[in-house]
């Protein structure tokens, strides 16, 4: 973080109310705070609408929620806190940061379970208001840590809970619903603090919100930046320049809201109907959710009573001629199995969606893994091949539906895309695509009028080039046919049980699914072609990974890094970059899956980095191992 | 709605080409024949027909339809039915299950498909057996039932598919017997007709593995003493000449009364048959008239009025574009804030 | 039986050390209220009471109680129970599982669990929501509820818990209100009592994703209006003096009176209820009564007598030994065709 | 096959009712038979009579039943054909033979559907009664084929409809109950030509029937024998002296009856009852059968209404206190997954047996694969380690059920126990354990008493030696405790979601599992211990790969063999045997799960032979194979 400091200057919020200035703004380029607080204090919406504020600041960030499973866990206790991590910046950045330069903690349960992420010396708000004995006893600490803490952070001790509720005298407004306000007082002092516009957030309220709880908002919010351009606690305030993007349109988005609009433009794209099948689970729900607001894309959405009903009723309507799509977590992802090998089988188009959370069993639903790799791929019994596509960032999550769409129709399969807990909840900026540039394609449905007058349908004759059988839909006169789980005949797709059709058919499976390699880009390694040490990932690591090497790079060393967007089939040239390596490290958040693969594959001695703690690697973990990698092995 | 312009069709036109493989004997045969022969009558043009299956000798049967068909995964049939319905509600479509499939390890897709009522008929085949696994007891069998997987006897307490269907929620409920091929075309017509999910018991033999279960009602010489043959509007009537007899509910109780041939029935107190009540405590009390003390009801035992589930579906589409207008992906994107970076 | 040598326990000894995680005004805290104040009155020993659960708001609620507990996976806690009473007859199982939970994934198992008839207790949690996956709408919600996935609208026709346990062949129906701690202490008793799968309904308010649904049978003020309190052999009658009314039965279609202070209900007709019919049929029409028409009835619906799954299944040991005596391995490893190399 | 001919001798039935011998005898060590008719025609039963026959007369032997998915397929047709092939010989054999010396064929489908596997100039039975037009045309041949077989085959034509009527005239038998018996016609008649007794058949009809029937099919099974005797078609019948077996009790057995057995022998030597919660579906439904036969063993049976009832019930007796074993094929298994995750999360014992057939989807339920290895290892989501075992033979099934549950029991881990459709109906003999000799143990369960008095209960408190956290089962005072599927506290057993406890779970499981190699012997190579090549293998083909391998020994090549019976964790030798050879090469009925796995561990250059047929490899395709492999190679 460097600085520097200037004089007092003219407004910086877009209001042209005329405010000045009234302290001096210290100029930074990279800045990590942090909101955290009961579940109820409302810290989500806090960080969402600071981020808002932030990307339309112009700056690069990227976010990090983290709340606990419970709906609403028991106030005051370490269990029940939730946190919202905001890393911006005035140039590219890939994570939500390794520390926080700032945390805001809305009471000592907040505090001691997040204090250990802040960076010496940083600042610490608390709501001093919350820091009664019981209170206290409650987080479990056994003392006040106020005194001791001060040696180690800037405190920063502020009565939010009064001065919230001072500012609102005089509105008729209950106790409780006043100091449900509070989130925006200190969202009005974060604004000040780090020279952000209040605009959108004052928007957002007025059209959430009417009358007395409208003016609160609005009340507290402004209360909360007048308190800081006066009170004496904050000498100064900061700016961060906007960071140099590549111009465009922007927005922030989610990797769950990109996954639902991903899903929504395919039908667009693709010019047919989309049909959506899901039971909900955290943290994939909110992908239904968004969908089932836009049901005017002639979207239909299905909420299956159970992940196998979810995904058998998705293979249903791809049978009757629509884009299947079904979307789960882990533990019902794997429900869905059995009905997706049948898809395999029958080889009709679908996507599969599973956003991967922390396991094994229920695990911690909230927290993120890179976990299902293997089963995504192997879970099936028998040999049961899917294209398997893994988005690396919340804007990536957009994309590759599209793309999985494209090879599902093309290919005629099924086809899994791997999201995750971090990106499905995390923020970036997104430069909007132009809609029109997006990849368009059509399907050809079969008809009756490309065959012979006399001939016979053949369910199963293959496309030659890509080996996908013909899909024909109900309705179509003169080519009704039965599919079914059992064992196919090659191009009639009869039933028949002979050695000789099984192997034929199980290496036309696995021959489909690997010629789809010629539709996919080569592997770009990011830094030289070759050299002492790659990285290698997948999935939403690719931040981190990306910081960790860069800067690394930045330092003199030899290393450069990959990811795999494709993991089946890899992309042709895997090996070629793979052995262009003295090294390859693979950190991945599960016990070396993808080195697993790379391994026994290419027989290139990939090592595995792995964490598995709930948590996102932080960019000095891996920096650290590229360091202790690099000595070791020199 | 199928557009009705098909040529008219024959029970030949249903028939595949694909030998059909159950055992000699089995119930199955019937069933198929008569679901053959009724479809030409429907006037749904054939490309528009799909029959949906599990796993089970039963669910071999979309195989044996020249229509379109998917044999699936072991109990999901209704579940796959209800994506290709819901994505095309054109298609008719017709669910093959059997006792296990669609009650053993199917029983909660029957229980929320049955009660979202999309327009589909779920064919039930009951033989009170496993048949494909080779002869283990089913969700049906009788307490007792010595089978590969209850040497000693089953110590279940069955189901009973009409039952189970009516706590679903079920607005059509059938019951028919494999060989009653009158009868079993008559309902099917029922069913077809029925808008909603309609569900419907085929008692079948599986002479293989359960021999004569159904015998007393399959047997035209003890048939008629053994069913009840329902119809709207009628009394509740069964036996033959010289030997009629009535059913009549007392406090909820059903009894059976000796009717002479020339007596009226609606005098004599015999409840007349109406499948359209509200509430399904009648049609819950003929579920659980059992043999030998009562007759085994058959025919259309409940059909009332609901909904659709696909319908709503396509409501809920047309209300967001009349409200929203149609989608527009360039909007959706840059809904919200946003901001220009030049 | 478990031995009754237990001291005296009470509330106390059934509140766990884990702090309790619902969110402020959840109905679920009032339920674990009563069920640890109804456990010391079992005269079962702590050690042998089970708690077991699925996934949900409602399932969290083994880890609240200090006796055995598991919580399980989403949706098949009867069938972890059903292992559990089948090995060790003696616990005192009780599952619990929430609107979701147990009819949406897990109808299957409960379908299954109450034919076969263990002698355990399932305490259905209905908020009418998905409260821990922060509220879509469940298969008991009202047809049009908005919600998170349904926000034009849910287009599913309800499933009726009582109906579907009815349905299932359930020998022990009830139903409670999270609010009422005598009336639900009363029927956790019965249910503790009967032999067999006691299955209750337990109205439960989510008050963060679909607050007041019950409301009305809630509110103390508006409760005897909406509630028909049952009980064996008393009739029909609810509201308050000066407003009650009764319940009669006139072919089979429930019909509501008014009835005078004075009145005797029964020579008016008002039904009498009887939780022991064979024929599940005016428990069904028990189950459908809907407000505002009619009260929401309130208590043991229906208890009759099956025998259990767990007792069959030790007389299966008992008789086997009895008749081969008890197995013998080495014998067992040479049965049939043997030869000895030598 | 090496034979010697001699003069006619006395009765080589065990009968001793003077029958004198007619014809010469010849000596031969080794054949293969195949009986082919319709599904309806007792082709299973049949030829395991014949089996029994063999098993008494001392050889060594093997069987492979091969049946279509139907109950009853159409009579006449390919896809109704029923077979079962029966190697047996004078010396130790390892397969069912790859081709067979004698075909018996009950009609022109049989004939059709199995020639190709007879060795030329094989033998060939034929009912000729039954090659009619309509017979020929049903089971696709265009024209008889009997003139045309001559050439190639020692066709004998036996009117064996007609010669069994003519045997069972004059007992009061319908045509068709007396038709019914025409299988035990054949297999008098075979019985004479390879002088088997027909004692035990005997025995067997006089147990299972009465009366008439019983009467007819001793009368027809005699007439066989006798017509064997007198015709002119066979001018001499064959002896293969009995093989040389260690000494002890011997039965033929299946894998199936094994895996039941075992379950049974489980409850025995552990002293616990125990609990078999599934649902049927073939091929493993036959356990079910069998252990459901045997409650006598005070075993609970429990037909669940699905796999995750069968596997959650097991699971639910595992907690309270017993043995839990539940079993299923493919599709089932993997219904299960999610449970499993949960029991690895729980930490309670359980065994999980998962016998392999052809997929993918429904696919060729009667036919076998050995396709779901990775899938048992993989397809939980999360990382969600279990102990895998595979058994190699029939009756090596009895024994691994012993040790799944010994491992399960000693570590508190779910075990899976794969076998598959070829080890479930396959027989062999088997030398029957002494059951003083079967490894015994004994478990502890938690009590009060080990604890001090006001010491809390620690539910994941672990054993320092094995890792394994108590099992503390309802009913013990004192104990009471909650487990569950969300992230575990190590210790205490509570839920929480800090990441250090989450990796710290992780770890422990990861260890706990890898842990049980110290259990496991070290693996064995068969041959030199060093070489050119190792064939490595698991599961149901160590009988091809042992026969083809010895072959290759015998012929001077360079050829070892070793099987992997632990595939979780590994034999801790297992590097040094792989890097002991210039090759390795893996057979393997999948597209190369375990070379996949042998490959990224250990980084050696393994090469999968891959056949996914729904059929057991061919002694001679390893052979084969192992050839070409080994001249590519130099
Ligand atoms: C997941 C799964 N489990 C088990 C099976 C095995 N299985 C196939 S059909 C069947 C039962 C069929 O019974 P039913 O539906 O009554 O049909 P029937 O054969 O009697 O017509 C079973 C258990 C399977 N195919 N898939
Ligand atoms: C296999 C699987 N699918 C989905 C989920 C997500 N999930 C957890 S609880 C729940 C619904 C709970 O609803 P209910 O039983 O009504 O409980 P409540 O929270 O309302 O008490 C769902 C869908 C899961 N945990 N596991
Ligand atoms: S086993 Fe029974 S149900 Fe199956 S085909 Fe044979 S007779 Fe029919
Ligand atoms: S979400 Fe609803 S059901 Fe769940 S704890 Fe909160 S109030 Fe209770
Ligand atoms: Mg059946
Ligand atoms: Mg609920």
């Amino acid at each position: 973080m460097s600085s520097k400091t200037s004089e007092p200057q003219g407004p910086t919020s877009g209001d042209s109310d005329g405010k000045t200035d009234l302290k001096p703004t210290t100029e930074i380029d990279d800045v990590a705070i942090r909101f955290a607080g009961d579940s109820g204090d409302g810290m989500q919406l806090t960080g969402t609408k600071f981020t808002d504020e932030t990307a339309m600041a112009g700056n690069d960030l990227s976010t990090f929620p983290d709340f606990p499973a419970e709906i609403r866990a028991p106030a005051g206790t370490m269990a029940g806190v939730s946190g919202f991590q905001i890393h911006f910046s005035s140039h590219d950045i890939h994570t939500p940061a390794d520390r926080v330069d700032l945390l805001i903690a809305f009471n000592p349960a907040a505090l001691r379970a997040n204090l250990e992420d802040v960076r010496s010396q940083g600042m610490v708000v608390i709501n001093s208001d919350a820091f009664t004995q019981k209170a206290l006893t409650r987080a479990g600490y056994e003392e006040d840590p106020r005194e001791e803490l001060k040696t180690r952070y800037a405190l920063v001790e502020i009565p939010l809970t009064r001065l919230n509720r001072e500012a609102l005298q005089g509105l008729s407004l209950s106790q409780r619903e006043a100091d449900r306000c509070k989130n925006f007082f200190a969202l009005g002092l974060l604004c000040w603090l780090y020279c952000r516009p209040t605009e959108a957030t004052e928007r957002w309220l007025a059209g959430k919100f009417k009358g007395d709880v409208l003016q609160a908002n609005l009340t507290t919010l402004r209360a909360g930046f007048a308190f800081g351009e006066t009170t004496e606690l904050f000498p100064v305030h900061y700016t961060i320049p906007s960071a140099k993007i590549e111009a465009g349109t922007y927005r922030n988005i989610t990797g769950n809201s990109a996954l639902a609009w991903g899903i929504l433009a395919a039908g667009k794209q693709l010019s047919m109907p989309v049909f959506l099948g899901a039971y909900p689970i955290t943290p994939a729900s909110d992908v239904l959710h968004e969908v089932s607001r836009h049901h005017e894309f002639g979207i239909k959405t299905f909420q299956a009573e159970d992940e196998m009903a979810a995904v058998s009723s998705t293979i249903g309507a791809a049978f009757a001629g629509q884009l299947g799509v079904t979307i789960s977590s882990g533990p019902g992802f794997i429900l869905k199995q059995e009905a997706l090998g049948l898809a395999v089988m029958v080889e009709l188009p679908l996507v599969a969606i599973n956003v991967q959370r922390a396991g094994p069993a229920t695990g911690s639903p909230t927290k993120t893994e890179q976990g299902d790799l293997l089963a995504v791929l192997f879970g099936r019994h028998s040999q049961s091949p899917v294209p398997v596509l893994a988005a690396s960032t919340p804007g990536d999550c957009f994309h590759i539906v599209l793309e999985a769409f494209h090879i599902a129709t093309k290919y005629m399969t099924p086809v899994v895309v791997l999201s995750d807990g971090y990106l499905a909840n995390s923020a970036e900026p997104w430069k909007i695509p132009d809609v029109d540039s997006l990849p368009r394609s059509t399907v050809n449905f079969a008809g009756r009028e490309t065959m012979g007058a006399d001939t016979e349908f053949e369910p199963y004759r293959r496309d030659p080039a890509t080996l996908a059988r013909p899909w024909a839909i109900p309705g179509t006169p003169g080519l009704e046919h039965r599919i079914g789980g059992l064992t196919k005949e090659d191009i009639s797709g009869n039933v028949v049980y002979t050695a000789e059709n099984h192997q034929r058919m199980v290496d036309l499976r696995a021959a489909k699914v690997a010629r789809i390699a010629e539709d996919i880009p080569p592997l770009e390694v990011e830094g030289p072609d070759s050299g002492e040490l790659l990285v290698i990932g997948w999935g939403g690591t690719r931040g981190a990974i990306t910081a960790a090497v860069e800067s690394a790079r930045e330092d003199g060393l030899s290393v450069s890094q990959a990811y795999i967007r494709h993991l089946n089939p890899f992309p042709s040239n895997l090996k070629e970059v793979l052995t262009s390596f003295k090294h390859v490290l693979c950190p991945e958040l599960n016990e070396g899956q993808l080195a697993m693969l790379l391994r026994s594959r290419f027989l290139v001695d990939v090592q595995s980095f792995s964490k598995v703690a709930g948590q996102p690697f932080k960019v000095q973990e891996i920096r650290e191992r590229i360091d202790s990698f690099l000595t070791e092995k020199s | 709605m199928a557009a009705e312009v098909a040529p008219k069709l024959t029970r030949k036109d249903f028939v595949a080409d694909q030998e059909v493989r159950w055992c000699p004997g089995c119930g199955d045969y019937s069933i198929l024949a008569n679901v053959q022969r009724v479809m030409p009558e429907l006037g749904v043009p054939r490309e528009n027909i799909v029959f949906i299956s599990g796993i089970g000798c039963s669910s071999r049967f979309p195989y044996y339809m020249d229509t379109y068909g998917f044999h699936t995964i072991h109990g999901r049939a209704p579940a796959f039915a209800t994506g290709a319905k819901a994505a095309n509600p054109n298609l008719s479509v017709w669910v093959v299950t059997g006792d296990g499939d669609g009650l053993s390890i199917g029983g909660n897709h029957l229980l929320h498909t049955i009660r979202r009522n999309l327009d589909i008929q779920i064919l039930l085949f009951n033989n009170q057996v496993y048949g494909l696994t080779k002869g283990q007891y089913s969700p049906t069998s009788a307490l007792g039932m010595r089978s590969k997987s209850s040497p000693q006897g089953s110590i279940d307490h069955p189901v009973d598919p009409i039952s189970y269907a009516l706590g679903c929620g079920a607005t059509f409920v059938a019951r028919t017997i494999d060989v009653d091929a009158k009868h079993m075309q008559q309902v099917l017509k029922r069913a077809h007709d029925h808008k909603g999910t309609s569900f419907i018991e085929i008692l079948q033999n599986c002479p293989v593995f359960n021999d004569g279960i159904w015998e007393d009602v399959e047997d035209r010489k003890t048939r008629a003493k053994n069913t009840l043959v329902l119809e709207h509007g009628e009394p509740l009537v069964f036996g033959s000449e010289g030997e009629r007899k009535g059913i009549l509910m007392q406090d909820g109780r059903p009894q059976v009364i000796d009717l002479a041939d020339d007596d009226d029935p609606k005098e004599r107190g015999v409840v007349i048959h109406d499948e359209k009540l509200e509430t399904p405590s009648y049609a819950s009390a003929l579920a659980t008239l059992t043999r030998p003390d009562f007759p085994l009801p058959v025919g259309v035992i409940r059909e009332v009025e609901k909904t659709c589930y696909e319908e709503l579906l396509e409501d809920q589409i047309k209300e967001a574009v009349d409200q929203k207008g149609a989608g527009d992906l360039h909007a959706l994107l840059h809904s919200g804030d946003t901001w220009t970076v030049s």
